[in-house]
């Protein structure tokens, strides 16, 4: 690391709030990577007639454990449940499960099934609550949608789902955005005016209508649905970017770096864009969180991801349409505030590492 | 020739109210006319006028404008007159003569005569609603023949009277009102009518009242007798219907049906209904219960075969989708003609076996050996093994194997559906439909697109399960051939699922036909049976009751009709209970 | 400069030609026209229940289908003959083709002709002229708040930077910001105009019933308090992003030597903040202004709009984009197209009225 | 004895731990002296004068204590110091074309420091602008059109802080090297202006410079300092005469005569022809162009490699501008040939590769100096990009040898522009340019902010650098002294066009146009 690059992560050390915040997101993301061993409705492992198996990798029809359909064993019901641990008892399983596995013990057969944290995934149909939404209690942490699906599994499949969705219009847009706003800021003229002719056509595009168009074409899926936010986030950033860079342009230290046969290019990369940054890096946390928002409000205005995918926009949606529900508008509530602020933070905290008069006392 | 001559008419000839009948038996002929009811309504309004194309019409839009005959709410089909006092028409129904009560008028006073009818049809059909261009094809014309007589001539002459009918239900617009104005565009000025109620206030996107019509010349008619009881009727608009709620507890309106089973069963128990300031109350709906369902595309190969039909049927958990998201609000449709007498039921009985033999060949065996189709009941707290295993074995035995946990044919191709669905309301219905779906190694998946979409693609046929509704009535007639017949399969048209059986034509045929409403009734049991044992729909539920909160003020007959509520019709102000209200 | 203006006020001809000409390409490939829309209605009812979720579950389609059949009073009104359609194609221009529709719509638009809806019976200008007042309320006051709040509170912020005020405001801003519009919309509503909690504010509308009989300051009264909550709810997630910016960019310039110059005047720390660093530190904050100003005007209400049952160009827009309603949609267009480029023009001069420094000309030395 | 105004008791400040730049400082200012601070630069004297009035950074850690009017200014609020600072402690500081707020004209600027602190209004503080304006001799500038600092010269926006220093009559007067950028008559003008505003208001003077001759001129006492600390002080005559320490008498030694190797070549390395340089003056709400202000006009001359052209001329005469135009920099018209090519048309890549060869140093070292880039990356800059092939190592090697040339530590390598003194970042700036060894220098008072022996070895090096890679200069200069053994040819400006050109040597024995005979008049004169 260079004796610059270490100054900078000493100053970003220096913010306390945003190592924690980093850290804490981190723990976050990580968790969320590994949805599927936390939350899940199937199990991890299951030791069954002296073997191990591992439905969460792996799928095993019913009839591996005895049972009776060859799809994929419904590791929650009951009667799968009684087949594995009682080693394939069919019969008496679909007779009266509850008895046979009261009764296990006596089997002595020493099988066991090892559950995730959560006992169901994002989109889990919860047999086990009476009416949706249905509020928290022991199995369901925060309740349960009006589906009945779980919303703390919700939550962390759609925060990891937000996160990346973010993250990839966020950095794409950033650099489109920047990058765009750079050339017209820096270059001027006629570059400048048929770019922004071309961004206030573009800008002027109903994305709902292309949304349509291209959801008619492809199904729609979280790498369309993507692709057509970036296709109108980048715009955003535009305008901020080309006013700071028509103003630094003029700074005699841009002159200097001319002088010294710096070509554009690097002028724009290392000159202007680290003093033109504020806004770009102030608007980043907003980016990454307002496309989130942007994803909930598609889902408000029914044009978002497939129903089914667990969508944060979708959590809130929901929660505005079942006021009597508070559990769920508290989590999506919570959800949102914690990655924005944790974001917020976290770029906080590089811009200090970047601002060379940042000192901490 | 002699001509009958009538105060009323219905579809098989047997009217309830005699010809000095002095009020309707449902009403209460001493109900005060006083006080006022509202209640809301969606979005917004910019027309008052419900009979064109353009415009979005406010509630009630309609309530200027009256018929030359009207219903009742306790007769199925009876209509009696309104503006006309008889009707005259020949014995083979090639036309019908109205005679016009000379006191009717509009309410500036103007009086209501043929000319008015005439121009009432004719602009209808130039510049109407398209629909009704085609409800009037058999209608050759319409001539005045006095101030007070105007004659509808058919092409054909018929042997049922739902001709008559339809004549009988015309609305009669003011004919020099429109002289001056164009018909066809919408517009926020109220219609000259002879109506009852008359515009009071009118306030865009938020507000319209109607407020009674002292001078209405039809107050004294017995068929009014008790009726429009209410000084003011007010529509509140509300964008958002949660907000529109919140105006219902706030106060600022007074009455309201409810159509959330959630809001039902969870949300009214705000401070009002604590305080009995606001009245929850469930009332009877005697209507048919709506055929509302999952409805296959039977043009579609994979769905050819009713043992699939019958298969994904099976995993529909509507027992557990009452309870869990419904609060045990509804009742699951079993029938098309759910909630009346035209059900079939238990085994076929001999009259329906009678009407259904000569089509057997077009009919499943199960239609004769069997009880009536009832969908399965499920447990209501799982997927359910047994219908499971029923739906596994339906799917084997038509071909469709399992093969590493999925779905497959003999030529290895996947078993893929989808449902087609506009309403985020249906999600929550639908994802676990779609889970238990896939249960028996389907490839299912639910997509939810707009509704402009979603209309184009069902006029193309390009979709698998949708869900729609059949539009059937008491008296079924002419819809039937819409609905069900060959010849509308292939068209976009009412026979969404695009049913194309024989033998269902041949009992459209009859149903056409039938004399009495005995006769009607079987064979419309025997169309049902026939239906229902063709799977082509996964029926949903249907609420036979009205679930409705209102200010306590109100106050209604204790014999309530059975196809109508009446709230805005033939309820009244209770002056008494509203001043107990007023000291809370 | 002078010339940069005329060039970019010639430039407004193409490029709303450009813009036209895109959205037209666009809705040709739309599915589901305005014909559709139009079956969708009369065998559905307005689809615009459905945004947001609806609110009713199922039970609901079998009353709205009653109640339009009853409402038809029409016995057995049925679904929609074929020639109807030909009609109503003929009717909104479809018997022509895609470009010969597109220069007519041009024309049209060049003798200011921008049409009339396809469902109602009102010209375009007359149906935007409608919804403003609406949106003038909302984009105004919602922009002038959050500039007032966002820029002393940014400043404020920034001299402060790493205090427990600095973190203590960021938290509350972020919160707000966080709080998913709609959801906090709803809140508002049902905690201050509903009837469980407290009924302090009106649900609906601009004015009371009886406005025309207020004196003037009760008509302003009555306005302040109408919009009291729909512009609470839509400004409040706008804070944030606008304080942190104002904020970032005063912590960027308050270190540099001029600011030690006009301290070193006497200067009361105002202003030197307001007077001097200001101006420097502004720009970004116009920059981004009018994308901000455009996007509360003409779009980012929808939600308040719909929540308040306000009508204003937010539900206007996305009504017409929703319903296909091309006149509707291409005149707003065009209108809110040219509004924009003057706004964005507007706001380019003001750049160098702030930074005289400033000018467009290429660099090419 | 006069009265103690201001003194500094055991001042100490730091920015990093514990490293003091400033140790226990004690000295005090009488009333009605003037007090000149000098040492080599980096020594402390800008942030010691700048920690009176609570001016420093906030990461300065300043312990001591500072006494104005019996009140400790260090633990005084801000407000109270707010009454203070512009009123009776006025400053001018040392680098003015960064210190002025470049969105308001310095009519404003002016006018809003004496609205601050007198009560006047509009229009008597316009009046007395336009009267300070005129004291320090920038009446006409653009004929009085309302001016922004980048509008103006060097000298033109260092007079304009002295007028806002001087705007409300201040008590005390704290003149951080106000005169650098001024020729020898402009400054003779405002050194006679501080002494006429002294003995009038009573007011003294802290001035710090490095130039001896200003301070034998002006002050009564001197401090000296050296790495923060005092090494000595007393009456002006007795140190400048006699000094005791070492290293004041390096800090007066007169400028030795540079050895210069004549290399007698005859190829003009670099050749303008009716070069002309026009500033748009634009109307205010259209920008439309009002008319050119010519700030250059048909300046014709050339350099031979190994050679040395000095420009000298009036403040605001024109030499940057020319200077920058030569390089492009700035919109120019004439001719322009470097190794005989024109490189007026060139474009992109050509023009880029030819600025290897083409270096400059700019007039404001600390504006020129990207704020966020280290300086590291600020000297390397230019051999990263015309030696891509060089490695890193390479790259930082020679690096730390231009900073070793400049006088510099090379432990700063890390730092920002910012936390440097002001003949720090002067030298820096010069170590980006050398450290290309381009053929064609311009070098725009590049040690102004230097003291002498400083400026002796970068002169040295200067020359050192000519004789072996036969380097030419351009070289401008507000210092006659310097100009006279450094450059071989002469250039004197007035108002934008040559008045007098020729061997330096021919010039200084026998100026010919008016202008020039003023100026050495001036200069050498007493
Ligand atoms: N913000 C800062 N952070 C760290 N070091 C600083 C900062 N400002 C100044 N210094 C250091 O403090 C020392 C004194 O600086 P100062 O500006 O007082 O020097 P000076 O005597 O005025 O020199 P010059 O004659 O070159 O202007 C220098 O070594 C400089 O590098
Ligand atoms: N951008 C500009 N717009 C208008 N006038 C300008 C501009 N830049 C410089 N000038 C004017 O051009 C003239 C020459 O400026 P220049 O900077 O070349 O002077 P200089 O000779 O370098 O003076 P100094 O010795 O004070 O630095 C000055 O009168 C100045 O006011
Ligand atoms: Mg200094
Ligand atoms: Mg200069």
């Amino acid at each position: 690391m260079s004796p610059l690059n270490k100054r900078r992560w000493q100053n970003f050390k220096q913010n306390k709030r945003a190592i924690y915040s980093l850290l804490i997101f981190s723990i976050f993301f990580l968790i969320s990577i590994f949805a599927e061993f936390i939350a899940n409705d199937k199990p991890l492992v299951i030791y069954y007639n002296k073997e191990f198996y591992s439905p969460i990798i792996k799928n095993y029809s019913e009839r591996v454990f005895g049972g009776e359909f060859e799809t994929e064993a419904e590791y929650k019901t009951i009667e799968v449940e009684c087949l594995i641990l009682s080693g394939g008892m069919l019969e008496e399983c679909l007779d009266n499960p509850r008895k046979i596995i009261s009764k296990i013990q006596e089997l002595n057969l020493n099988n066991w099934i090892l559950w995730p944290l959560i006992k169901s995934s994002f989109d889990t149909v919860n047999y086990d609550v009476d009416v949706a939404p249905s509020p928290p209690d022991n199995n369901h942490l925060l309740g349960t949608d009006d589906q009945t699906r779980d919303v703390v599994a919700r939550i962390i499949y759609g925060f990891r789902l937000s996160v990346f969705f973010a993250f990839l219009v966020t950095i794409f847009s950033t650099i489109i955005g920047i990058g765009a706003g750079a050339i017209q800021g820096f270059f001027g003229g006629w570059t400048d005016l048929i770019c922004q002719r071309f961004i206030e056509i573009w800008t002027s595009l109903p994305y709902l209508y292309v949304i349509i168009i291209l959801a008619a074409v492809f199904p729609m899926n979280f790498w369309l649905l993507t692709f057509i936010v970036i296709l109108f986030s980048w715009t955003a950033l535009v305008g901020v970017v080309r006013a700071e860079f028509l103003r630094v342009r003029n700074f005699e230290y841009i002159m200097a770096a001319r002088a010294l046969g710096v070509s554009n290019f690097k002028i724009i990369i290392r000159h202007i864009i680290p003093n033109a940054m504020v806004a770009s890096i102030t608007l980043l946390p907003f980016f990454i969180t307002g496309s989130i928002a942007t994803l909930a409000t598609l889902d408000f205005l029914g044009f978002g991801l497939p129903a089914s995918y667990p969508s944060l926009g979708e959590l809130a949606l929901q929660a505005k349409n079942q006021l009597n529900a508070p559990w769920l508008g508290i989590s999506a509530f919570l959800t949102f505030t914690v990655m924005l602020s944790l974001q917020v933070f976290i770029f906080e905290g590089i811009r200090d590492a970047f601002d060379p008069r940042k000192v901490f006392t | 020739e002699t001509l009958i001559k009538s105060h009323g008419i219905s579809s098989f000839g047997n009217l309830k109210y005699s010809n000095n009948f002095t009020h309707l038996d449902y009403v209460n002929p001493k109900a005060p006319k006083d006080g006022e009811i509202s209640t809301w309504a969606f979005g917004t309004f910019d027309s008052l006028n419900r009979y064109i194309v353009k415009g979005n019409a406010a509630g009630s839009g309609n309530i200027f404008i009256e018929t030359l005959m009207t219903e009742t709410a306790d007769e199925p089909d009876s209509m009696y007159g309104l503006l006309a006092e008889s009707i005259e028409y020949p014995q083979d129904r090639s036309f019908i003569i109205f005679n016009l009560r000379p006191e009717a008028q509009f309410s500036d006073g103007s009086k209501v005569t043929a000319s008015d009818v005439v121009f009432s049809h004719y602009i209808l059909l130039e510049k109407g609603i398209p629909s009704l261009k085609q409800l009037f094809a058999d209608i050759e014309k319409v001539e005045e023949l006095s101030p007070t007589r105007v004659k509808f001539s058919f092409k054909q002459p018929s042997d049922n009277n739902e001709l008559l009918m339809l004549a009988a239900s015309s609305s009669v617009f003011s004919k020099k009102f429109f002289s001056s104005r164009d018909f066809a565009e919408s517009s926020l000025e109220p219609m000259l009518g002879s109506g009852p109620y008359t515009l009071d206030e009118i306030e865009v996107g938020k507000r319209l009242v109607y407020k009674l019509n002292d001078n209405y010349w039809g107050k004294h008619l017995a068929i009014n007798k008790g009726r429009n009881n209410f000084k003011k009727i007010r529509y509140e608009y509300y964008a958002d219907t949660t907000a529109a709620f919140e105006g219902f507890k706030a106060g600022e309106y007074t009455f309201r049906s409810e159509n959330s089973s959630q809001k039902w069963a969870q949300d009214y128990n705000f401070p009002a209904i604590e305080k009995n300031i606001i009245k929850k109350e469930t009332l009877p709906d005697g209507n048919l219960g709506s055929a509302q369902a999952f409805f296959f595309n039977l043009r579609l190969d994979k769905f050819k075969d009713p043992k699939i039909r019958e298969a994904i049927g099976l995993m529909f958990n509507f027992e557990w989708s009452n309870k869990t998201l419904f609060f045990g609000l509804y009742d699951r449709v079993t029938s098309f003609w759910e909630n009346s007498e035209m059900q079939a039921s238990g085994k076929i009985s001999e009259k329906e076996l009678a009407i259904l033999s000569p089509i057997k060949n077009y009919l499943p065996k199960s239609v004769f050996d069997d009880t009536v189709f009832i969908p399965p009941i499920s447990k209501p707290d799982k997927v359910d093994r047994k219908n499971r295993r029923k739906a596994t074995k339906l799917l084997k035995d038509a071909g469709w194997d399992l093969v590493d946990g999925k779905l497959k044919n003999k030529n290895g191709d996947k078993f893929s559906l989808e449902i087609l669905n506009y309403s985020p309301a249906f999600d929550r219905i639908i994802n676990p439909f779609i889970e238990n779906l896939k249960l028996l190694g389907i490839d299912a998946k639910h997509t939810r697109i707009d509704g402009t979409q979603y209309t184009e693609r069902v006029r193309n046929f390009e979709w698998e399960i949708i869900t729609s509704t059949y539009g059937n009535s008491l008296t079924p007639g002419l819809e039937l051939i819409q609905q069900y017949s060959s010849k509308t399969a292939d068209v976009p048209s009412r026979n969404v699922v695009g049913l194309k059986n024989e033998g269902i034509d041949k009992l459209i045929e009859l149903a056409a036909k039938a004399k009495t409403r005995d006769d009607l009734n079987v064979i419309i049991r025997s169309l049902d049976r026939s239906l229902r044992s063709l799977h082509i729909w996964v029926p949903q539920w249907y609420k036979n009751v009205h679930t409705i909160a209102y200010r306590n003020q109100y106050a209604y007959p204790n014999n309530l009709p059975p196809f109508e509520l009446g709230a805005f019709d033939f309820w009244w102000f209770d002056a008494k209970k509203a001043a107990i209200l007023e000291n809370k | 400069m002078l010339d940069y203006i005329i060039r970019r006020i010639l430039f407004i001809i193409p490029t709303l030609l450009g813009i036209m000409f895109l959205n037209f390409l666009l809705v040709q490939f739309v599915p589901g026209g305005p014909v559709e829309q139009m079956i969708y209605q009369f065998e559905n009812g307005s689809n615009l229940e459905l945004v947001g979720g609806g609110g009713t579950d199922a039970g609901q389609q079998n009353d709205q289908n009653q109640s339009l059949k009853n409402d038809s009073k029409y016995r057995g009104a049925q679904g929609l003959p074929e020639e109807f359609i030909k009609d109503l194609e003929k009717q909104f221009g479809f018997d022509k083709s895609p470009s010969q529709r597109f220069f007519i719509m041009i024309q049209n638009y060049l003798t200011f002709n921008f049409g009339e809806s396809y469902f109602r019976s009102i010209s375009v200008i007359d149906l935007v002229l409608e919804k403003m007042p609406v949106s003038i309320t909302l984009g105004l006051w919602s922009t002038l708040i959050a500039y007032l709040i966002s820029i002393p509170l940014g400043i404020r912020k920034a001299v402060n930077d790493g205090s427990s005020f600095d973190t203590i405001s960021s938290g509350i801003i972020i919160i707000c910001y966080s709080l998913p519009g709609f959801l906090f919309a709803i809140i508002l509503l049902v905690f201050f105009a509903g009837g469980s909690y407290y009924q302090i504010f009106p649900m609906r509308g601009l004015t009371s019933d009886n406005w025309s009989e207020l004196t003037n300051l009760g008509k302003v009264l009555d306005y302040l308090w109408h919009i009291f909550l729909p512009v609470l709810a839509s400004t409040i997630g706008s804070f944030a992003t606008l304080t942190l910016l104002t904020k970032n960019s005063f912590v960027d310039e308050i270190k540099k030597q001029y600011v030690i110059t006009a301290k070193a005047k006497g200067l009361p720390k105002n202003r030197v903040l307001y007077g001097h660093v200001f101006r420097n530190a502004m720009l970004i904050i116009i920059a981004g202004f009018p994308g901000l100003f455009i996007g509360v005007f003409f779009g980012g209400s929808l939600i308040i709009e719909t929540i308040f049952s306000l009508d204003g160009l937010g539900r206007l827009g996305f009504e017409a984009a929703l319903t296909r309603d091309y006149p509707v949609m291409f005149g707003t267009l065009y209108f809110f197209g040219l509004l924009g480029l003057i706004i964005g023009l507007i706001s380019d001069l003001v750049y160098v009225v702030v930074d005289p420094r400033i000018d467009f000309e290429s660099r090419n030395t | 004895m006069r009265e103690k105004i201001l003194e500094f008791q055991n001042l100490s400040i730091s920015f990093h731990e514990n490293k003091k730049v400033v140790k226990n400082l004690s000295f005090s200012l009488n009333e009605k002296e003037t007090l000149a601070l000098v040492g080599e630069s980096g020594s402390g004297k800008s942030i010691t004068a700048l920690a009176c009035m609570n001016l420093l950074p906030n990461n300065a850690k300043i312990e001591g204590n500072i006494f104005f009017e019996n009140k400790n200014l260090l633990n005084q609020e801000e407000n109270e110091l707010q009454k203070i600072r512009g009123n009776k402690v006025s400053y001018i500081f040392q680098e003015p074309m960064t210190s002025l707020n470049p969105l308001q004209t310095i009519q404003h600027q002016i006018k809003e420091s004496i609205i601050l602190h007198q009560k006047l209004n509009q229009n008597e503080a316009s009046k007395k602008v336009i009267w300070l304006l005129e004291m320090v001799g920038l009446s006409k500038i653009n004929n009085y059109t309302p001016s922004y600092p980048h509008q103006l010269s060097g000298g033109q926006r260092q007079r304009a802080m002295i007028a806002m220093a001087l705007s409300n009559n201040p008590k005390i007067l704290i003149a951080d090297e106000p005169t650098t950028s001024l020729d020898v008559s402009v400054e003779n003008k405002i050194l006679n202006l501080l002494e006429d505003l002294k003995s009038r208001f009573g007011m003294s003077i802290l001035f710090i410079t490095h130039d001896l001759n200003v301070v034998r001129k002006i002050a009564d006492n001197v401090v000296v300092m050296q790495s923060g600390k005092i090494v000595e002080k007393g009456i002006t005559k007795n140190i400048l005469n006699n000094p005791r320490m070492v290293y004041t008498r390096k800090l007066i030694s007169e400028p030795e005569k540079i050895i210069k190797k004549k290399k007698s070549s005859d190829i003009p390395i670099i050749e303008v022809k009716n070069i002309s340089v026009n500033y748009p003056i634009r109307t205010s709400i259209f920008k439309r162009v009002k008319r050119n202000f010519k700030a250059v006009k048909n300046v014709s001359f050339k350099i031979v490699a190994g050679e040395t052209l000095g420009i000298v001329g009036e403040s605001g005469s024109g030499k940057s501008s020319l200077g920058l135009g030569i390089l492009r920099l700035i919109s120019s018209e004439g001719e322009i040939f470097f190794d005989n090519k024109s490189i007026r048309n060139l474009k992109g890549k050509e023009l880029t590769k030819i600025r290897k060869d083409i270096q400059i140093v700019f007039q404001d070292p600390y504006g020129s100096l990207s704020p966020r880039m280290c300086v590291a990356e600020i000297i390397a800059e230019g051999l990263n990009e015309h030696y891509p092939y060089f490695s890193k190592t390479e790259v930082m090697r020679k690096v730390k040898k231009s900073l070793e040339n400049v006088e510099l530590p090379t432990d700063i390598l890390s730092r920002y522009p910012h936390e440097f003194s002001g003949g720090q970042r002067q030298r820096i700036a010069i170590a980006r340019a050398i450290i290309l060894r381009p053929k064609f220098l311009i070098l725009d008072e590049p040690t102004s902010a230097l003291d002498r022996t400083i400026q002796l070895q970068i002169l040295k090096l200067l020359a050192k650098l000519q004789n072996k890679y036969n380097m030419a200069y351009l070289f401008i200069s507000h210092d006659l002294r310097l100009m006279k053994f450094f450059t071989d040819k002469l250039l004197v400006m007035y108002q934008g066009t040559v008045v007098e050109k020729g061997l330096t040597s021919n010039i200084f024995k026998k100026p010919e146009s008016a202008y020039s005979k003023l100026l050495f008049e001036a200069a050498f004169n007493k």
